[in-house]
C-alpha cells in the first residue's frame, strides 16, 4: 500500500560525521528495498522536491531512515528533530528477491541502507552481509543481533575492520562458500566489480540503482534509465533490478 | 454541482485539473487520491508513435522550481487507447489528451485517430515543441502557425480542444487570440519557460540536452502575469498553469480570470494535492457563500 | 591584473558589476565593502529630466524572488553629473551610467549630455521600457528598433556602449545581433521577467503598478540558458544577469561564457556580496592556476 | 556606523503567544529609532528578502531584537536559537529626536519594539511609556526599572491594564500633564490619532512608520512612501518623520 502522509519524527540520531538516523510513524509495513519520497513541510519552497530515502527499518509502525548527507536537502533533513513532521510518500519502487539458502549483501558506503531491513526479513538460512567504507569516521554500526545475520566490514585505508574494499571481503567468502544470491547497493563500479568477481559461481546477484527523482512514483518519467537493451523507470520498475539487465556483458 | 466550471461543451465538476507531464496518466495517482475528486487531468503528452525521450539526467531541482528535459516520452496513440486509457475509464473525471507532433499532418493523423475513443473529454495541444519541419523554432512562437494547427485540429474533432502556449514568447496574447480566432475552446498556459543549469565541478550541463523547461513555484509570478493579460485579450476560457504548490496559489489563478488551473510539478511535492485543492475550494466557497463565478475574475482593476 | 576583463575599450579589473537599480549610485554601498574591489558598477536607471517612478507598493516578495515596479525614479541627469557622480569619483571602479529614455531623440540627447562628463566609462542601455510613441511595446522586443537606437547613441559616443536586453521576448539572439550589428561593445542580459501577485483577501494586486519584474535566484535557470545562447550568436562580450546571490552562480555564467557578470536583487540580501564573489574569484583562480580567460566559456558543449 | 555581519545568536526568549526576542552579538551601538535587516543564512532562497527589525535593546555588544510572527520570515526567525547566525546589516535609519524636559512614548502592539531604547537612552528628565495592545495575551512586559520611566499599559478589553486604547490613556495624560515630545509607534491610524489628541496642545510628535523594503539602506527604491507634498525613502529618510509631515491636515 503506498500512501503521502504528514508523519512525525519520533527521534533522531547522530550515526557518525556525515550520517544520522530519523525514526518516524508510518504504519504500512514496507517490503524489503523499497524506498519512500521525503520532503519538508516548513511552506518554503527552496529545495522544491523531495528526496528518495530508502527503508532503512521499519517494526510495529515505526520507521527508520538512515541519511548521508551530501547536499542541501539531506543537509537540512539532519537538522530535524523528534516532533517535527515531514511529509512521506511511500512505499515505492519493488524489492529484493530472497532465497531460503544462502545469501549475501554487499553494501558500499550509505549504500547499506536498504540491505539491513532486507536482511532481517531475509529468510535465508544463511545471511552475510559485508559493508565497505572508505575510513573509520565513515563506518556505520549495526546491531548484528537485531539482523540475526554475520555482519562484516572493511575500511579502505584498514582504519577499521578488515583491511580493504568490500569486493575484496566478498572475494574471499566467495573463494569458501558461495551464497545463492548477492544483493548489492553502493557505487555503480562496486556493483560491477560484484559482478565480475561473482561470475565464475553462477550466482544469482541483484542490485539497487539510484537516479535523480522528482515524484518516485512513475509520473515524472525523470528517473528514466537506459540500460543495455531496455529503458527502464528507477523509480517504478526498480530500484532493484537484475544484474544481467544493469551489467550484461558481466555474465553472473 | 456548486464548483464547476464550463471549458466548451465540457463540464468539469471542479476547476482543479493537473497538468500534461506531471501526473502520468493518470492511475498512478490512483493510491494518493481519489481521481472522481478532480475535474479532470491531462495526459502525458502523446503523439502518434512512441517515442523515447531524452536521454538523462532529464531532471534537475533549482531555486523554487525544476528543469525538465523529458523530451515527451510517451507509449504512442495505439497503447494510449488500449492499455493506458481503460486504467482511468472508470472514473468520473475529464481525461483531457495532450497532444504534440512536429507537423500539421501528425496532429490533424493523431486528433482523427484518437477521435475513436469515448473516453476522451478534450484535448490540449501543446504547441511548445520544435517545429522540425520549419528550422526548429516553436510552433506556439508564430501566431499564424498557432491559428492554422489550431484549425487543422478543429476541422477534426467537436470536443473541446484547448491550446496550450508557451511562455517563451514576447507576446502570448497574440497567440491566445491566434487560437480563438481559429476555434479553439480554451487557452491553457503556461508551459516550462526555457532554462538551463551547469555542473560547474565538471564544467557541463546537468541536463543531457543542455536545456530544460523550469516550472515550480519561481515562474508563478509570471503565469500569473500572462494568465491574466490573456483573460482580458480573448472571450474563451482561459485555464491557468504554473507553480501551483497549494490551494492559496489555486486562488491567486482563478481571481484573476482562470476559469481552470493545472496543477504541474506541485504533484511531485505531494501527491494528494490536487485533491486537497478540490476539498477546499470546495470549503472556502461554502464558508464565504461565494460562488465559482463571483470567485472567478474576481480581482479589482 | 590576472581577473581583467575588457568590455569594449574599458578594461574592468575584474569581472564582477552590480546591476542597475540594484546598487543604488554606488555611495549606499560604501559602509558594506570597498567600491575600489570590483570591476564596476551599473547606475540606477537614468533619464534626462528626474522621473518620480511608479507608486507604491513597488515590491514585493515571491517564491525565491521579488517583483518590482520602482518605474525607473531618478534624479535626472543634471543632478546626476552634478551631485551623484562627485560621491563616488575617487573610486577606482567602472561607472557604467545604465540609461534610459521613451524616444530615440531623448537617448540621443541623453548621451550626448553625458559625454561631457570624463567619470562616467560606459553606457547601458536599458531597452525594456514601453515605447510610449509606438504603441507602448517594449523597445527591446523589436530587432530593428533596437538597432536603430543602438546606432543613435552609437553616434554619439565613443565610449563602450552595453546594449540591456530583455527576456520577455521570443528570442534574445536576434536583439543582440541587431545589437551588435548597429555597433555595441556589448550586450548585457537579462533584466527582469514580467510578472505579477496579489492579495487574494483583498482580490487585487499588490503592487500599485499591478505587474512588476521577476527577479532573484527563480530566474536564474532562465537567465543562464539566454546568455549561453547569446554567446554563441554573437562575437562582443555578454555579460551575464540573473539570480546571482553567491559566487557559485558567478562561476556559472562565467562558465557558459559571460565576459562579466552583474549582481542584481542579491546586493539587498548581502550588501559586502559583490566584493566577496570579486574576492572569491581571486582565490578561485589562483587555487587551481587558471586565467580568467580560461574560465570564461569554458563548458563542454 | 553601518556594517553587514553574520551575528551569533546568543539567546531568545518567548515573549507571549506572538511576540519573541532574540539577542544577538553586534558591536556597535545604535541610535535610538534605528533598525537592521535581518536575514537566515541557511542557503535556501525562499523567503528571499532580508526583514527590518528595530533596535529593540543595546548594551556592550549585545543587541535585542522583539519580533511578533506574522508571516514566513518573522515565523522563521522564531525558530532561532542561541548558536544560530543570522545576517544582520545595520544600524539602518535615522533616529528620534529627544528632549531634556518630559517625553512620552506612545507604542500600538510591536510597534513597541524601537521606543524601549530610545526610552532608556532619553535624557528627558519625565519619561512616561504608554502602551496599548487588544488584549491580555497580547501583553508585552517590559522591565520598568531598566528603562528609567513610568510604563503604563491598556487593553482594548480591559483584561489586563487600563481599559482603553492606549489613545485613550494619552488623553487623560494630557489633561494633566502634558509633555514637550511625543514618539509613536504602531498603527498609522494610532498615530494620526495620538496626533489629533495632542493637537490643542502644541506638542512636537515623530512617528516611525513602515514600509515594504528590500535593501534598507537607499538602494532599491521600494520603500519609497508618497507623504503629502514630499516623497521619502522609509529607510534612509526615516523611519522616523515629523507628525507635520505625516499628518499635515492633523496639526501638532
Ligand atoms: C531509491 C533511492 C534510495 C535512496 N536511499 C537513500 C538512503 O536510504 N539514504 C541516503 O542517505 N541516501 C539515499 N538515496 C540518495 C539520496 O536520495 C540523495 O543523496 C539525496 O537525494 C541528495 O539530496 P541533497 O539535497 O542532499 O543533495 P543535492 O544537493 O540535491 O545533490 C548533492 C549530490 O547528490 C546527488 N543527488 C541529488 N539527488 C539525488 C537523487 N535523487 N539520487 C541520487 N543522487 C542524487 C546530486 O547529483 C549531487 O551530486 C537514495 C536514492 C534513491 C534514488
Ligand atoms: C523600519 C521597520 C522596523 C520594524 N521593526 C520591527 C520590530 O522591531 N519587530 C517586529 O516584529 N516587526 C518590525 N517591523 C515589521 C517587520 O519588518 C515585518 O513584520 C516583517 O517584515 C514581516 O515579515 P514576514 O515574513 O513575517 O511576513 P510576510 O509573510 O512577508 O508578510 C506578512 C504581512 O506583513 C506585511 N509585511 C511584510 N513585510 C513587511 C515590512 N517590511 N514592513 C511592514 N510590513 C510588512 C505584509 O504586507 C503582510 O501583510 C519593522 C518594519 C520596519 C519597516
Ligand atoms: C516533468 C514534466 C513533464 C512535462 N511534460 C509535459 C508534456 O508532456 N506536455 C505539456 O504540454 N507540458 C508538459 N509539462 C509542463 C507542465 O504541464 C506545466 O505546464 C508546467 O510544468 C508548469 O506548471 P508547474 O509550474 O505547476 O509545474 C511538463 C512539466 C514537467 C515538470
Ligand atoms: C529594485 C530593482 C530595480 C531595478 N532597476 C533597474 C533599472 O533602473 N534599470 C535596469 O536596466 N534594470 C533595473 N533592474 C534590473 C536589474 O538590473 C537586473 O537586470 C535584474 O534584477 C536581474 O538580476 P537579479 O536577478 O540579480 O536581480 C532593477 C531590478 C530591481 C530588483
Ligand atoms: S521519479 Fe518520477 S517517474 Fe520515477
Ligand atoms: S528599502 Fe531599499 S531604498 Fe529603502
Amino acid at each position: 500500500m503506498s500512501r503521502t502522509v504528514i508523519s512525525k519524527i519520533v527521534g533522531t540520531k547522530v550515526v557518525n560525521d556525515a550520517t544520522f538516523m530519523i525514526s518516524l510513524l508510518f504504519e504500512e509495513q514496507p517490503k524489503p528495498g523499497q524506498f519512500v519520497m521525503v520532503s519538508l513541510i516548513d511552506n518554503r519552497s527552496d529545495p522544491f522536491l523531495p528526496r528518495p530515502i530508502s527503508v532503512f527499518d521499519w517494526e510495529d509502525g515505526l520507521l527508520k531512515l538512515l541519511i548521508r548527507k551530501v547536499g542541501r536537502g539531506t543537509e537540512l533533513f539532519s537538522q530535524l528533530s523528534a516532533g517535527d513532521s515531514v511529509r512521506v510518500t511511500g512505499y515505492l519502487g519493488n524489492s529484493f528477491p530472497d532465497t531460503n539458502d544462502s545469501i549475501c549483501f554487499v553494501g558500499g558506503g550509505i549504500g547499506i541502507a536498504p540491505l539491513f531491513y532486507a536482511a532481517r526479513k531475509s529468510i535465508a538460512a544463511e545471511k552475510l552481509f559485508l559493508m565497505g567504507f572508505p575510513t573509520e569516521s565513515a563506518v556505520i554500526c549495526l546491531e548484528e543481533k537485531r539482523a540475526d545475520t554475520k555482519l562484516l566490514y572493511a575500511t579502505d585505508d584498514g582504519s577499521a575492520g578488515v583491511h580493504g574494499t568490500v569486493v575484496d571481503m566478498l572475494k574471499n567468502r566467495l573463494e569458501i562458500t558461495p551464497p545463492d544470491l548477492i544483493i548489492t547497493c553502493g557505487p555503480e563500479g562496486m556493483m560491477k566489480a560484484v559482478q565480475k568477481i561473482a561470475s565464475p559461481y553462477n550466482i544469482s546477484i541483484f542490485h539497487s540503482l539510484e537516479s535523480v527523482m522528482a515524484c518516485g512514483i512513475g509520473a515524472c518519467l525523470g528517473c528514466r534509465r537506459e540500460l543495455p537493451g531496455r529503458s527502464v523507470l528507477v523509480c517504478k520498475d526498480g530500484p532493484i533490478f537484475d544484474g544481467l539487465d544493469i551489467f550484461p556483458e558481466v555474465p553472473q | 454541482m456548486k464548483t464547476a466550471v464550463n471549458i466548451g461543451s465540457l463540464q468539469l465538476k471542479n476547476p482543479i485539473l493537473t497538468a500534461s507531464g506531471t501526473f502520468g496518466n493518470g492511475h498512478e495517482f490512483i493510491d494518493y487520491m481519489n481521481l472522481n475528486s478532480i475535474g479532470g487531468f491531462c495526459s502525458k503528452g502523446l503523439s502518434m508513435e512512441p517515442r523515447g525521450g531524452n536521454p538523462e539526467p532529464r531532471i534537475v531541482e533549482t531555486a523554487s522550481g525544476m528543469l525538465n528535459s523529458i523530451g515527451l516520452e510517451n507509449g504512442g496513440a495505439k497503447a494510449f487507447l488500449n492499455e493506458v486509457l481503460p486504467q482511468v475509464s472508470d472514473y468520473d473525471t475529464a481525461v483531457i489528451v495532450n497532444i504534440y507532433a512536429h507537423s500539421m499532418a501528425e496532429f490533424v493523423e493523431l486528433v482523427r485517430y484518437l477521435e475513436q475513443s469515448d473516453r476522451i473529454d478534450g484535448y490540449e495541444m501543446n504547441l511548445s515543441c520544435p517545429n522540425v519541419a520549419e528550422g526548429g523554432a516553436a510552433f506556439g512562437s508564430d501566431a499564424a502557425v498557432v491559428a492554422k494547427l489550431t484549425q487543422a485540429a478543429r476541422n477534426e474533432t467537436k470536443k473541446p480542444l484547448i491550446i496550450k502556449l508557451s511562455p517563451n514568447v514576447t507576446d502570448v496574447r497574440e497567440m491566445a487570440k491566434a487560437a480563438q480566432g481559429a476555434g479553439a475552446d480554451a487557452v491553457s498556459l503556461i508551459n516550462t519557460l526555457i532554462g538551463t543549469a551547469i555542473d560547474r565541478e565538471k564544467r557541463r550541463f546537468i541536463l543531457a540536452r543542455k536545456v530544460g523547461g523550469l516550472s515550480g513555484p519561481a515562474i508563478k509570478p509570471v503565469a500569473l502575469k500572462m494568465v491574466w493579460d490573456t483573460v482580458q485579450a480573448v472571450d474563451i476560457p482561459v485555464i491557468g498553469i504554473g507553480g501551483i504548490v497549494s490551494f492559496e496559489d489555486v486562488l491567486d489563478f482563478l481571481i484573476v480570470g482562470a476559469t481552470a488551473v493545472q496543477i504541474g510539478s506541485g504533484n511531485f511535492i505531494n501527491p494528494a494535492l490536487a485533491q486537497e485543492c478540490a476539498h477546499s475550494l470546495e470549503t472556502y466557497l461554502e464558508e464565504r457563500n461565494e460562488t465559482i463565478d463571483q470567485l472567478i475574475g474576481s480581482i479589482r482593476s
